[in-house]
C-alpha cells in the first residue's frame, strides 16, 4: 500500500509540473501573458509546497514505521520557532501573490478611455452584439487586432457571464445594469466565447465566437449586409442570428429542442397526445407561440418570438427548413 | 470493564420505538448515520449520472433541463444533507460527550428534535424530485431562481428547515463543550476533535440564520415578487450573492473543520505520538472559524462586485489560508519520530493530507484576483472544491468510520478490504478530479452538459475515475455491513489510543461512564 | 468549572422594572416628538435618523440590560449576545463598501 | 405533580441526570437560550441590512413609502409592546418571589397586549390592502410616484410579517408557560421555561423597538 501512495504522489507532482507548460489556450493579450506568468509562479510554488508536505509525509511515514508494538515515541509538544516559520513564510508568500494578483486585476478593471465600444446583450441562450454604426450580429462578432476593445454588457433576462478563455477575462452580465470588460488582442484568429454563469436549459449551448481580424477586414465586415443573399441563405443566417442554433440543430444531433433536419413534411407527436403535419402554418405557429404544442420528449423551454421576426424573415426560415433533408 | 451481562447502548432497549424516541446521543448518532449515508448514496448516484453524461460531447441521455436537475440535486443533497450534517451529527453526537467525559449532550430532547427537523427538511427536499424538480444549481442564484418554473419554494423551505436543525445541533454542542466537561478536563485538555466540533458549532449558530433569511426572502420573491433580488423591480442580484455566500463560505468551513479534527485524532493514534503544537491547532480551528466570516466575496470577483471589495476579500482570504497551512505542517511534524502503522484509518488520514495539500494550494490560486478571473466558474473551481470536500471531508469521514467502528458497534472489520477501498477511492479520486484542473485551465465552464471537442479526452478519463470512486465507496459499505453481521468482537481499545472513549467498553453502555472520569492530563499522552 | 452550590437566582427588584418601563415610555414619546413635531424635525435636519436610532439604541439597552437581565447575567452570555450584532455589522459594512464603490458603466449607443 | 396551583412550592423539579445540580442545569439552559437569541437577532438583522442598503439606494422611494404609514398606530403599538415586556418581566419576578397567582395574571396581561398588538397590525394591513399597497406583483396603487414603490411594501410586509409571526409564536409559548404555571410546576427554584419565554418575548419587543423608528419615523 505504501508504494501506491508513493507512486501516485510522484505522478501528481509530475502531472502538476507539466501543467506548467500551461494547458491554457495560448495567451492572446499582453495581460493574459501576465496571468500566465503568475499562474506559472503559483504552480511552481504549489509544487514545492506539495513536495515538502506530501514528500515529507511519505518520508516520515517510511522512516518512522512502527518497528515493534511497544515503540517509545518522542514526547515533542511544540517548537515555537518552527511554528513561527511555517506560519510567517506562507503568509509572506500569500501576500506577495495577493499583491501580484491585484496588480493584474487592476489592469483588467481599468478601462482604457478611447476603446472601440461594442454593446453586448446576453439573453437566454444567445449573445447579441451591436456596434456604434448600428451593425448587429448574433453569437459571432468581429474586432480589429491591436486595438483596445471595450464590451459594455447587460442581460435581457437572467445572469450570464461573458468569458473568453484565450484572453483570460470574464465578467458577469447582470440584468438591470451595465458591466464592462476590455481587452486588446495581439493575435488574429477565431476565439471561443462561453457563458459561465448558469442560465438554464441551453447554458452549455450559448457558444459565441470572436473573430480578430485586420483593421481593413474589420471595416469591410462592418459594411456587410445581407442584400446579396438568397432567401434560403438569409434563413440560414437567421437560424444563427436569432439564437435558434442554441437549441435546434440542423444536422440531426440532440440539443434542447427538436432538430430541424428532415422535419419538413413529417408529423410531430405532441405531449398532449395530438399530432400535426410539419408545414408553413405549423412552423410559423411553433415560432410565434411555442408553448401551444409541445413535441413529445422535449421541454417547454422555448421563448416566444412574437413581434421579433418580420413576415419576410419567417418565410426565409421556412424556406431554409424545407432544404434540410 | 464490561458492564453487567454485556449490556450496551444498542441492546439496552429493544424495538424500533426505542430507537425513534431515544434521547441517548449515541443512538441519535446512529439515526443520523443511516439517514446521511442514504442521502450520500442518492447524491453519489447523481454524481455518476453527471460523469456518465459528460463521457462524450453532445447530449446523451441528459440534456438541458434534466442535466441541470441532476447537477442541482447532486449539489444540494451533498451540501445540505451529507457533508454539513455528516461529521458533526454522526461523530460529533457520538463522541463529543465521550471525549469530554459527559453522560450526554446538554439538551438530549433538543438533540432528538434536531434529527426530526432534519428528516422533515430532507423529506421536503427529496419530495421536489417527484413534483416539479429544481434546476437552479445548489446556489439558487437570482433572477434565474425567481423565473424558473421548478419547485424552488419547496426546496428553499427544505433548506431553511435543515438549517434550523443545523443551528440546534450547533447550539447543543457549544453548551455541551462549555458546561459538561468532566472534572479536571479544562479547555486545554479536550481532544482536538472536540475543538473542531466546537468551532464548527460556532459557525453553525452564527452563519446559518443569514441563510435562513436569504431563503425566506427568495421564497417571498417567488410568491409575492417583493423585488429585493429581482432586477426587474430595482433589486440587485449581486446582493443575493452577498447574503448567500455570507453563509456559504462559513458553511464550507463547517464541512472541513470536523474533518481536520478527525485527522488530528487519527495521526496521533497511528503514530503513537503526542500531537505537535496542540495550542496552535486548537487556536487555528477557532481562528479559521472567526476569519471565515470575512472572506465570502472571493466567490464574487467577477459577479459585478466592486474592485475595492474584491481586493479586501482577496487579502482576507490569504489570511484564512495561514491557519490551514499551520495545521498541515503540525500534522506533518506529528509524524516526525513517531511509530507509524498503516492501518486503514491512517491510510485515509495520509490520503487526506495528500489531497488537502493539493486542494489548499489550488485554493490560494483561486483566491488570487488576477487568476480567479480566468478560473471562476470553470472546472478548475470544481476540481478545487472536490479536492477539499471529497479529498478532505469524505476521506476523513471514511477514516473516522473505520477508526471508530469497533467502538460504535463492538465489531472489527476486514483490514484488507478496508485498504482495498482506500486504493480505489484514492486512485479513482485523482483520476477523476486531477484532469479537471487541466480542463479548468483550458477554459471548460462548469455546469455544461455539452462541451467542445478539445475537452473530450480528459472528460473520458474523469468519468472512468468516477467509476473507481463509486466502487471504492461500495467496498466501504459492504465491508462495514459485513463487519456488523460477521465481524469479530472488538476489544475496548484496538488501536491503543489515549482519548477517553477508548477507556470504556465497546460498544459503550447507555450512560457512557460507570464512574465520572477525573482527568489529570492532556488527550494525547503517548509517553 | 467550579460550582458553589448554594446559589439563589437573582430577582430583579420590582422598582427597577417599573423605572425601566417608565424610561422606555419616555424615550418612545421623545423619539416620536423628535420625528413628528415639524419645528424640531426640521431643526435636526440630516441628524434626524441618527437621533431616532440613538434613542432606539438607548431603549434597546434598557430592555436588554434589565428586562432580559443581561446586566445581572454572566459575562459569557453578554459576549454571546453581542457577537450576533458584531457579525451583522460585518455583513453590513462590507456589503456597503461593495455597493457604494462600484464603477457604474453607461450605455453609449 | 400537585394539582392545586395555589401551593407555591408545588412538585419539586428534578434536574436531568447528566447535570450535577439544578443550578448547573439552569446556567446551561440560559446559555442555550442566549445562543438561540443570537440566531433570532442575525435573522432579523439580515432584513435590516437589506433595508438599509436599499434605503440608501432609493431614498425618495422609501420616503414616499413611509408616508403611507400611520405613525400613531405605530407609536401605540410600541407602548403596547413595552407594556407587555413589563408584564412579562413582572411574571418572572412574581414566580421568583412565590406569588404564582399574580404571575399568572401578569402572563395573561402580556397575552392580552400581544393580542392588541396583532389587532392594530390587522387594521394597518387592511388599510394597506384596501389602498392596493401590496408587495411586488400585487401592487396596484395608481398614484405611485416612484416606479418601484412595490419594493418598499415588499420590505414592509416581510419585516412586519416576520415580526408578527414571532409575536404569535411568543403568545403561543406564553400560553404554554401560563398553563404550566397554573398547574403549579414553577417555583422560586425552578422557572427556567418562563425565563426562556420571557427572553424570547423581549427579543420580539427589541426588534419592534428598532422597527418602529425605521419604518414609521425615519421615512
Amino acid at each position: 500500500m505504501k508504494w501506491m501512495t508513493f507512486i501516485s504522489m510522484v505522478w501528481a507532482s509530475v502531472a502538476q509540473a507539466n501543467t506548467k507548460t500551461s494547458f491554457m489556450p495560448p495567451a492572446a493579450t499582453e495581460i493574459a501573458g501576465q496571468v500566465d506568468n503568475l499562474y506559472a509562479f503559483l504552480l511552481w510554488a504549489s509544487l514545492i509546497a506539495c513536495v515538502i508536505l506530501i514528500g515529507g509525509m511519505i518520508f516520515f511515514a517510511m522512516k518512522y514505521r512502527r518497528k515493534s508494538a511497544n515503540d517509545k515515541t518522542a514526547y515533542i509538544t511544540h517548537n515555537t520557532f518552527l511554528e513561527f516559520l511555517w506560519s510567517f513564510i506562507p503568509l509572506v508568500i500569500f501576500l506577495f501573490v495577493f499583491g501580484w494578483g491585484w496588480y493584474i486585476y487592476h489592469q483588467m478593471r481599468a478601462m482604457p478611455k478611447e476603446a472601440l465600444e461594442v454593446h453586448v446583450y446576453g439573453k437566454q441562450w444567445a449573445w447579441e452584439f451591436v456596434y456604434k454604426s448600428g451593425k448587429a450580429s448574433t453569437n459571432e462578432f468581429v474586432v480589429p487586432v491591436n486595438t483596445p476593445v471595450k464590451l459594455i454588457m447587460t442581460s435581457k433576462d437572467v445572469l450570464h457571464s461573458f468569458y473568453i478563455p484565450s484572453m483570460r477575462i470574464k465578467q458577469d452580465v447582470v440584468p438591470g445594469k451595465y458591466s464592462a470588460l476590455w481587452f486588446e488582442s495581439e493575435k488574429l484568429g477565431d476565439f471561443h466565447v462561453f457563458c459561465t454563469e448558469f442560465c438554464g436549459a441551453a447554458h452549455s449551448l450559448m457558444l459565441g465566437r470572436m473573430k480578430v481580424v485586420s483593421q481593413a477586414d474589420y471595416e469591410a465586415w462592418l459594411q456587410e449586409n445581407d442584400e446579396g443573399l438568397t432567401l434560403v441563405q438569409r434563413g440560414a443566417k437567421l437560424h444563427n442570428d436569432k439564437g435558434c442554433v442554441a437549441c435546434h440543430s440542423v444536422d440531426g444531433s440532440v440539443k434542447v429542442g427538436p432538430t430541424w433536419k428532415g422535419i419538413w413534411g413529417a408529423t410531430h407527436q405532441f405531449v398532449d397526445g395530438g399530432s400535426a403535419l410539419v408545414d408553413e402554418a405549423y412552423i410559423r405557429e411553433s415560432i410565434l407561440e411555442p408553448n401551444k404544442h409541445i413535441v413529445k420528449g422535449y421541454p417547454a423551454a422555448m421563448p416566444s418570438y412574437q413581434g421579433q421576426l418580420t413576415e419576410e424573415q419567417l418565410n426565409a426560415m421556412i424556406e431554409y427548413i424545407k432544404t434540410l433533408k | 470493564m464490561g458492564s453487567a451481562a454485556g449490556k450496551n447502548y444498542i441492546n439496552e432497549f429493544a424495538g424500533l420505538k426505542s430507537w425513534f424516541t431515544s434521547l441517548d446521543h449515541k443512538r441519535i448518532a446512529i439515526l443520523y448515520m443511516i439517514s446521511v449515508l442514504t442521502f450520500f448514496l442518492v447524491g453519489g448516484i447523481m454524481a455518476l449520472l453527471i460523469r456518465a453524461e459528460l463521457f462524450s460531447p453532445g447530449g446523451q441521455f441528459l440534456t438541458g433541463d434534466s442535466y441541470n436537475q441532476v447537477l442541482t440535486y447532486h449539489g444540494a443533497i451533498m451540501v445540505f444533507m451529507v457533508i454539513i450534517p455528516g461529521i458533526p451529527a454522526i461523530f460529533g453526537n457520538f463522541f463529543l460527550p465521550l471525549h469530554i467525559g459527559a453522560k450526554d449532550v446538554a439538551f438530549p430532547r433538543l438533540n432528538l428534535a434536531s434529527w426530526y427537523v432534519f428528516m422533515f427538511g430532507a423529506a421536503l427536499a427529496v419530495s421536489t424530485m417527484f413534483t416539479s424538480k429544481i434546476d437552479t444549481g445548489w446556489t439558487f442564484y437570482t433572477p434565474y431562481s425567481i423565473k424558473t418554473g421548478t419547485a424552488v419554494v419547496t426546496m428553499v423551505l427544505a433548506a431553511f428547515v435543515m438549517g434550523m436543525s443545523s443551528i440546534l445541533t450547533g447550539l447543543n454542542f457549544i453548551v455541551t463543550t462549555h458546561k459538561l466537561r468532566a472534572p479536571g478536563m479544562t479547555m486545554g485538555r479536550i481532544p482536538l476533535f472536540v475543538w473542531a466540533i466546537y468551532s464548527t458549532a460556532i459557525l453553525q449558530v452564527l452563519a446559518t440564520p443569514i441563510l435562513g433569511i436569504t431563503l425566506l426572502l427568495l421564497a417571498a420573491e417567488r410568491i409575492f415578487g417583493v423585488g429585493i433580488f429581482d432586477p426587474a423591480l430595482g433589486g440587485d442580484p449581486v446582493l443575493f450573492q452577498h447574503f448567500f455566500w455570507f453563509y456559504s463560505h462559513p458553511a464550507v468551513y463547517i464541512m472541513i473543520l470536523p474533518a481536520m479534527g478527525i485527522i488530528s485524532e487519527l495521526i496521533t493514534t497511528y503514530s503513537k505520538k503526542t500531537i505537535f503544537g496542540y495550542t496552535a491547532i486548537a487556536y487555528s480551528s477557532i481562528g479559521i472559524a472567526a476569519v471565515s466570516f470575512f472572506v465570502w466575496g472571493h466567490h464574487m470577483y467577477v459577479s459585478g462586485q466592486s474592485e475595492v471589495a474584491g481586493v479586501i476579500f482577496s487579502f482576507l482570504t490569504m489570511l484564512v489560508g495561514v491557519p490551514t497551512a499551520i495545521k498541515m505542517f503540525n500534522w506533518l511534524a506529528t509524524l516526525y519520530k513517531g511509530s507509524i502503522t498503516f492501518d486503514s484509518p491512517m491510510l485515509y488520514a495520509l490520503g487526506f493530507m495528500f489531497l488537502f495539500a493539493i486542494g489548499g494550494v489550488t485554493g490560494i490560486m483561486l483566491a488570487t484576483l488576477g487568476l480567479d478571473v480566468h478560473f471562476h466558474d470553470t472546472y478548475f473551481v470544481v476540481a478545487h472544491f472536490h479536492y477539499v470536500m471529497v479529498g478532505g471531508t469524505l476521506m476523513a469521514l471514511v477514516g473516522a468510520f473505520y477508526y471508530w467502528w469497533p467502538k460504535m458497534f463492538g465489531k472489527m472489520f476486514s483490514e484488507t478490504y478496508a485498504r482495498l477501498s482506500f486504493v480505489f477511492i484514492f486512485v479513482g479520486f485523482n483520476v477523476t478530479f486531477f484532469p479537471q484542473f487541466v480542463l479548468g485551465a483550458m477554459g471548460m465552464p462548469r455546469r455544461y452538459f455539452d462541451y467542445i471537442a478539445p475537452y473530450e479526452s480528459l472528460n473520458k478519463i474523469s468519468t472512468v475515475g468516477s467509476w473507481l470512486i463509486g466502487i471504492g465507496f461500495f467496498i466501504v459499505l459492504f465491508n462495514l455491513i459485513h463487519s456488523l453481521l460477521k465481524g469479530a468482537k472488538a476489544p475496548d481499545n484496538p488501536w491503543g489510543s489515549k482519548t477517553l472513549e477508548w477507556t470504556v467498553q465497546s460498544p459503550p453502555t447507555h450512560h457512557n461512564f460507570d464512574h465520572d472520569p477525573v482527568v489529570t492530563a492532556g488527550p494525547y499522552e503517548y509517553r | 468549572m467550579g460550582q458553589n452550590h448554594n446559589h439563589d437566582h437573582f430577582v430583579i427588584p420590582f422598582k427597577t422594572l417599573m423605572n425601566v418601563c417608565l424610561w422606555l415610555c419616555f424615550y418612545t414619546v421623545l423619539t416620536v416628538v423628535t420625528a413628528k413635531v415639524p419645528v424640531i424635525h426640521h431643526a435636526l435636519g440630516p441628524l434626524a435618523p441618527l437621533v431616532a436610532f440613538g434613542i432606539a439604541a438607548a431603549k434597546a439597552y434598557l430592555v436588554m440590560a434589565h428586562f432580559m437581565g443581561l446586566k445581572y447575567d454572566t459575562k459569557s452570555n453578554r459576549i454571546i449576545f453581542a457577537s450576533g450584532f458584531a457579525f451583522l455589522g460585518l455583513l453590513f459594512i462590507i456589503v456597503f463598501i461593495d455597493i457604494f464603490t462600484r464603477v457604474l458603466q453607461t450605455n453609449t449607443l | 405533580m400537585s394539582t392545586d396551583n395555589h401551593v407555591t412550592t408545588a412538585g419539586k423539579h428534578h434536574h436531568a441526570h447528566h447535570f450535577k445540580d439544578a443550578w448547573h442545569e439552569f446556567i446551561s439552559a440560559k446559555e442555550g437560550i442566549w445562543l438561540f437569541m443570537v440566531t433570532e437577532i442575525l435573522m432579523f438583522g439580515g432584513l435590516f441590512v437589506g433595508y438599509f442598503i436599499y434605503h440608501m439606494k432609493y431614498p425618495e422611494m422609501f420616503a414616499e413609502g413611509a408616508s403611507f404609514l400611520d405613525w400613531r398606530m405605530g407609536a401605540f403599538n410600541t407602548f403596547v409592546l413595552i407594556g407587555s415586556s413589563l408584564t412579562m418581566a413582572l411574571g418572572i419576578h412574581y414566580i421568583q418571589v412565590g406569588k404564582n397567582k399574580a404571575a399568572s395574571w401578569a402572563l395573561i396581561t402580556t397575552l392580552a397586549c400581544g393580542a392588541i398588538f396583532m389587532v392594530v397590525k390587522y387594521f394597518e394591513y387592511t388599510h394597506k390592502i384596501h389602498l392596493g399597497l401590496l408587495p411586488g406583483k400585487f401592487f396596484a396603487y395608481p398614484e405611485a410616484v416612484s416606479q418601484n414603490l412595490a419594493m418598499y411594501f415588499g420590505f414592509y410586509f416581510c419585516m412586519t410579517g416576520l415580526h408578527g409571526t414571532h409575536v404569535l409564536i411568543g403568545m403561543a409559548l406564553i400560553t404554554w408557560v401560563l398553563i404550566r404555571n397554573m398547574r403549579g410546576e414553577f417555583d422560586s427554584h425552578y422557572f427556567t421555561p418562563v425565563e426562556g419565554v420571557g427572553i424570547f418575548w423581549h427579543i420580539v419587543d427589541l426588534i419592534w423597538i428598532f422597527l418602529f423608528p425605521l419604518l414609521y419615523l425615519v421615512g
